[in-house]
């Protein structure tokens, strides 16, 4: 890390969490980012693929850990396994597609060939001559696929280059009292796959807006209340707040108790046979619901509107998949419960598309506010001076008491907390061991 | 050999909608789809041959005549950031196929090649694919009953798709 | 309905012309213009709705017959050097709208997608925009009496417009 | 002037190759062409004027209907690697131009972009380029008994010519 | 600046303006530039804009200062300020237009709005909640625009990041009295907005031609030699060259005193109540007038021809804006007098885009050298010995006695005295507090 | 070299062809190709031309050394020069097209004019006024243009910065005893101009490849068995691979002697005229035949087929020209001998255009491994930890003794031992003065 021991010492000064100010620079710096792919996306458990894109043994699809091409498949044994689409012999890629199903990865360069549960199958199964290429024959041990540490909860699959450090639940922590809610309270399923676009910013402009900004949505999405769409509307600060300590962070908006669950009552049983009382009471009450687990992967269910008389909503999950210091992939896979009925479906899957994604109206505003933010970060670099962001909310407000979910509550959605322990989180993996 | 009056009619009707999105004039635009239109975008992926490319289950559009108005009125108002300024689009339509066999229910297919640009420092997107449209007779002109469009990306290099196909 | 004759000879004009430029041949191309010719290119600006995006009061070309002559004269020396060698160029003309209103003083339409190389390890520019063209029947074909052209793009991406457009 | 019938049928017949093209319907694309035909793309260079910027000694194709046939063989296989999965293509023809004088052997041009995009990241390739074609009248539409295509680029800007042009 | 420490020890001993060798590789160098953007475009006087372009209070054009966007307006009090573009809370872009008129910057990401004079106006008039969202209050003076010093000089807009250096007046110095005769001389106006485009060249190549280059004239422009556009011509050599000193220079093409001023008479009095016998007498021969105002700000009254009898000429202001090492985006205004006669307005509008701009016949012979030598920078930077330039003209000459107008003047305009002085400037700005 | 010393290191401890390994990251880190540039390209003996593509005196072809634009001209005298394509004044292009004729360059921006044997010529033929201009006139010898060090071997052209090392024929060492069968063995002429096109990949990858690796042919170009093009093939192993111990490599297949020679008959004679026996011998031999000159000149003539009863084969010369660290320009040119008969010229350049090129069959496979190969090294250099590639093919394997050939000559094509060789090469240039 030599060549970047500058860029160490203007962190260490400069990223001030504790006094609710960040600087502009490292959102978009070459240097940030060539060392956050090691410190950070080279550490974290990074989020891949949920559990029923790959239905059966075999499948398999291709996603990215920083920039890194991995495969993440069932193996023939059943076992999700995730390795670097990579070959042993010379590094080419073993799978081009965005997904497929296979019992064998022959690589198309020269065959060499790789079972589904990553074993270096030798090239006999690929190419011909192994005996006569390789006399000394090939050491398949040493040529298994690189693995990372791959694990799952609630049916997300994670993965980790860090194998020594924590495990996934212990990486979760408080927050998995919440992802039940979230993607444990029901079977669910990816509809269709992710749809995938190209933003022009940094990855840390959505990570941070998912995290902790209940607040923008007065202003950014103003649309709404153009449009008569929502009335006697709260802005979304009605709710709470969560900071689970670890960098991640969630905002709950919660509509009054009398009006009863949002949630189909056809899903009722299996909400209760998979949530505790208290989480199911929280569910009930739930209006909207989002937020980011650290460092890059965040989930909303959009507050619910009514279509035709009833009340929907299409829930996501997202990946800011950086593709450069000041460029990103987003993939947005719409989560439903599987087992729901058809008008909930239905309409989820209309409201989603209609609202979010790349043809979203709420995405429209917010991928404008993050391209410009992003131009004046990468300009922000050659200041003299600094440019400092305001992460001043709810700064000294005490979590509020008796909530019955873990982390630190805050009552009402406006507040910060969660984005200056996501920087916290983040400046201590860019400083280990530096 | 399809019908000259009728070529003309379709290709009229086409290169007069891209006019209209291209000057931002949505309110006509809206006017020319049919009370049960579907329009549909589905999501490209890249897959083995001969696996299919097109996924429809999901799509990055997929609305009807109401999710149309509300996107077209939202653009009316003076808080749609991401189109105001309005990005610079043109257009291009070529290519096209009129399939006559239902004429109450003309099968029409397009490619479009759609230029934008903020405006900024000489950078712009380019979307192309292909468009299926069905078109309604309506006296004299048309109108359309269904669109669906393959884009040829399977992750899309627009920041958004605050324009329309 | 607009007389499928008359489309085609103005097509036929367009696409003709786009081929004299693509083939470098600027003395015909001079001679497709009215001596009394305006040939103007307004530059476009990024405003917040409805603000008007073209600035006629200003260009990128402000033509005339003379000026047009001048400019076609210098390229047939040798020491035009931004185009020697020359830009590899291709005009790709579509959405032809005709408004058959005043047939001694057609107005017509259409888009101008303008591929420009320069041969360089694959680089390009890509030029996209609207014009609008006044064309006066001259014996079987036409003159251009008038052209404005309408780019889509608030800062130019092409090094030099040293290309026509 | 050009007989419309005569127009139309050269303009779907080129829009029909270009589909069968963008959907990989290589089987059916091999049977447009003559057993005779010599598809030919010259590489071009960036020379001062007035030298020539086509050689036609060397190129990037020179097919006859055996190699084409090879070409579409090899396609068809599962170990032609860059093309599966396949690139998202688009053929936009434009400017299209005939020259009747010899109705058994027609010669028509074309100006033809091709969108190429391996669905990676909202990459894309564009080829630019004029097609030079000859076409023989074949009970009701053509076969090409010729082809010659000029790209405007002296270095490629593509990772192969995986695709027809 | 300690990654870059081998650059400024490179250019320590490379650049040698006094010897007239200037090495290759500092056109387009990357590590150059980013010393350029601190250095340079953080420290000096950038010209932004000129004062007709902001008609009346509230009026704004967003312009860029390095590589910064910037919003100049003038406030609803008539001053003219300078703002960085970015809000104070998350960095959003409060302008995202060319130009506009507005009594206040709502930002449209959280709803922090700013009067035209920079005060933070709080976020009622923006977002509700602010009493909700910070209870304490939020700092008025902490959250004020970031604002750049504003100066202007004969109707010029000029802005600095060095808030503490010299004024406009002092950092401008002898070119004052040039300047005078090319803005100052009567009351000009812009004519519609600037063109720009973008060329793929360093900065410096433009700046240095504008600086000190008449001798290129008689080759790059051959044409006009060529069309017999010119007779007798004396290819831009008879007049003066100037060197100011402080990295400013130009040079003004005269033409013999018998020929009488080539100016409208229609504004020989509004001329006169502007400059002194000296500048008018020097004005009355002007023939053709070029010159760059230090780092990037070029200007030009292009050699009068006569158009149907009348001769005229249409001058223009140009900055040539850093987008990267090696691009630059082109801004050129065109500047005319006010109360100007219209065949001079109308003739020399003409005039100026057939020759200069975008299309412009000069334009298109200059742009293809910049960038061809911008194409050789980039690999001279990887040589193991240096490529010298070569700008030894007029390196022993003495600078001619008694000329009315201060600095040191030559005696025809075949000099690259000033172009020396430009990295004389920029070698010292460079090397600052290195 | 300050900044990339953290890359020398690393370089140091993970480039180990001696172990059969190489890392990943060093194919495409813009460190190391910054590196490359410096210590490999600025160094080493190019291949830039052939002679029969510079017909006359005044004949000059524009190409690269590095990422540096060079001329290669014959001069007025007949003599083969390289020069920097960069006027001695202020470094604009001399040559902007891709080849011509002429005396004389003039440069387009002031006219300063060079002799095609690189004197300068002054200014006078160029632009007027150079007495004026330059008073005490302008050092002619100073002024030349800077020129490489120019040799050809068997009509190839050469070029190298490095002006004191070894000569071509030293550089090139026992390769000569082969290249003379491939490109002496006749009179030799470029078909046409070389085939141009870019291809996202780093410039190693290829170069390795034609270096030494024959094996990739049964799996990447397995369409051949598929469609029965070839049949009890021995997928390229039938022949030898040779390893001349300074970084170039090659592999030759052959065919059994009773074949009879697979060359025209109508030029046996010139064969035996410009070949010594052995290498006729080996050359009747000849099935295939590849290489690499190090470090980035490819040579091949490919598997010969029979096309309506003859056999043919068309030859090609390769340059791997990089134009960034993961991006190169391919140029490829169709060589074949002046005095063949039509039947082998015209089906020898059809043969070459339908398998290889742009077009080809075989490039597209190549291409493809190439390309992906690329991403997977881009992402690699960020990993904490290495990715190793295999480079163990016949890395214990004995040379065959009694070859007549010079060099350590292997049987059989599959060893990797000249890919080793490269690498050794490659660091020793790195580490240089490092
Ligand atoms: S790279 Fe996979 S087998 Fe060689
Ligand atoms: S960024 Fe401007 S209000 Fe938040
Ligand atoms: S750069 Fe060549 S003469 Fe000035
Ligand atoms: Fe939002
Ligand atoms: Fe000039
Ligand atoms: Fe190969």
């Amino acid at each position: 890390m030599l060549k970047t021991q500058s860029t160490v010492d203007r962190l260490r000064q400069t990223v001030l969490p504790d006094e609710g100010r960040i600087p502009m620079f490292i959102y978009t710096d070459p240097e940030v980012y060539a060392l956050e792919l090691q410190q950070v996306f080279g550490k974290a458990w990074l989020f891949l693929a949920h559990e029923s894109e790959l239905p059966e043994p075999g499948s398999f699809v291709v996603r990215s850990m920083g920039e890194q091409s991995v495969i993440v498949g069932r193996g023939e044994d059943g076992v999700i396994r995730t390795f670097l689409n990579s070959c042993r012999h010379r590094g080419m890629k073993l799978a081009c597609e965005d997904s497929g199903h296979t019992k064998l990865w022959r690589c198309p360069y020269h065959g060499f060939a790789y079972a589904s549960t990553g074993e270096f199958m030798g090239t006999l199964v690929g190419a011909p001559y192994e005996r006569v290429a390789y006399p000394g024959g090939l050491d398949r041990d040493a040529l298994h696929l690189i693995e990372a540490r791959c694990e799952s909860y609630d049916g997300l699959i994670f993965a980790t280059w860090n194998l020594e450090g924590e495990s996934l639940a212990e990486y979760l922590g408080d927050l998995r009292w919440y992802l039940d809610i979230l993607a444990g309270r029901a079977e669910m399923e990816v509809v269709g796959v992710p749809q995938k676009w190209v933003i022009p910013c940094g990855w840390k402009f959505p990570s941070e807006n998912f995290t902790s900004d209940a607040y923008h949505t007065a202003t950014a999405h103003a649309f709404l209340a153009k449009l008569n769409l929502v009335q006697g509307v709260d802005f979304g600060r009605d709710g709470y707040h969560i900071d689970t300590g670890n960098g991640h962070g969630l905002g709950i908006g919660v509509h009054p108790e009398e009006d009863g669950s949002y949630f189909p009552a056809e899903l009722e049983d299996e909400y209760r046979a998979n949530l505790d009382s208290d989480q199911l009471a929280l569910l009930r009450r739930v209006k909207n619901f989002h937020g980011n687990v650290f460092p890059n992967f965040s989930f909303l269910i959009p507050n619910f509107i009514e279509i035709a008389g009833q009340k929907v909503s299409g829930m996501m999950l997202r990946v800011w998949q950086p593709i450069g210091p000041d460029k990103i992939e987003v993939s947005s896979w719409h989560l439903v419960e599987r087992n729901g009925p058809d008008w909930w479906k239905n309409k989820g899957k209309a409201m989603y598309i209609q609202t979010f994604g790349a043809s979203g109206m709420f995405d429209q505003d917010d991928t404008e506010n993050w391209e410009l933010q992003t131009q004046n970060s990468n300009s922000a670099l050659a200041r003299n001076d600094e440019v400092w962001l305001h992460f001043e909310m709810g700064m000294h407000q005490d979590p509020m008491p008796g909530f019955p979910g873990p982390g630190a509550v805050f009552d009402g959605k406006y507040s910060e907390s969660a984005g200056r322990t996501f920087y916290r989180r983040w400046l201590e993996l860019m400083l280990e061991d530096a | 050999m399809i019908d000259v009056e009728l070529r003309f009619a379709v290709q009229d009707f086409l290169i007069a909608e891209a006019e209209m999105l291209d000057s931002h004039d949505y309110q006509s635009w809206l006017e020319l789809f049919t009370d049960d239109v579907r329009y549909a975008v589905p999501v490209r992926v890249s897959r083995k041959m001969p696996a299919p490319d097109v996924v429809d289950e999901i799509g990055y559009f997929d609305e009807n005549k109401q999710s149309l108005g509300l996107r077209v009125r939202r653009l009316g108002t003076d808080v749609a950031w991401a189109e105001d300024p309005p990005s610079f689009t043109r257009r291009f339509v070529t290519n096209v196929r009129i399939d006559p066999a239902d004429p109450s229910e003309l099968r029409v297919r397009d490619y479009l090649l759609l230029y934008r640009s903020r405006g900024d420092r000489g950078v712009y997107d380019l979307l192309s694919g292909e468009r299926h449209h069905v078109l309604r007779p309506n006296n004299g002109s048309f109108q359309i009953a269904s669109r669906r469009v393959i884009l040829d990306q399977a992750s899309l290099g627009t920041k958004n798709l605050g324009v329309f196909l």
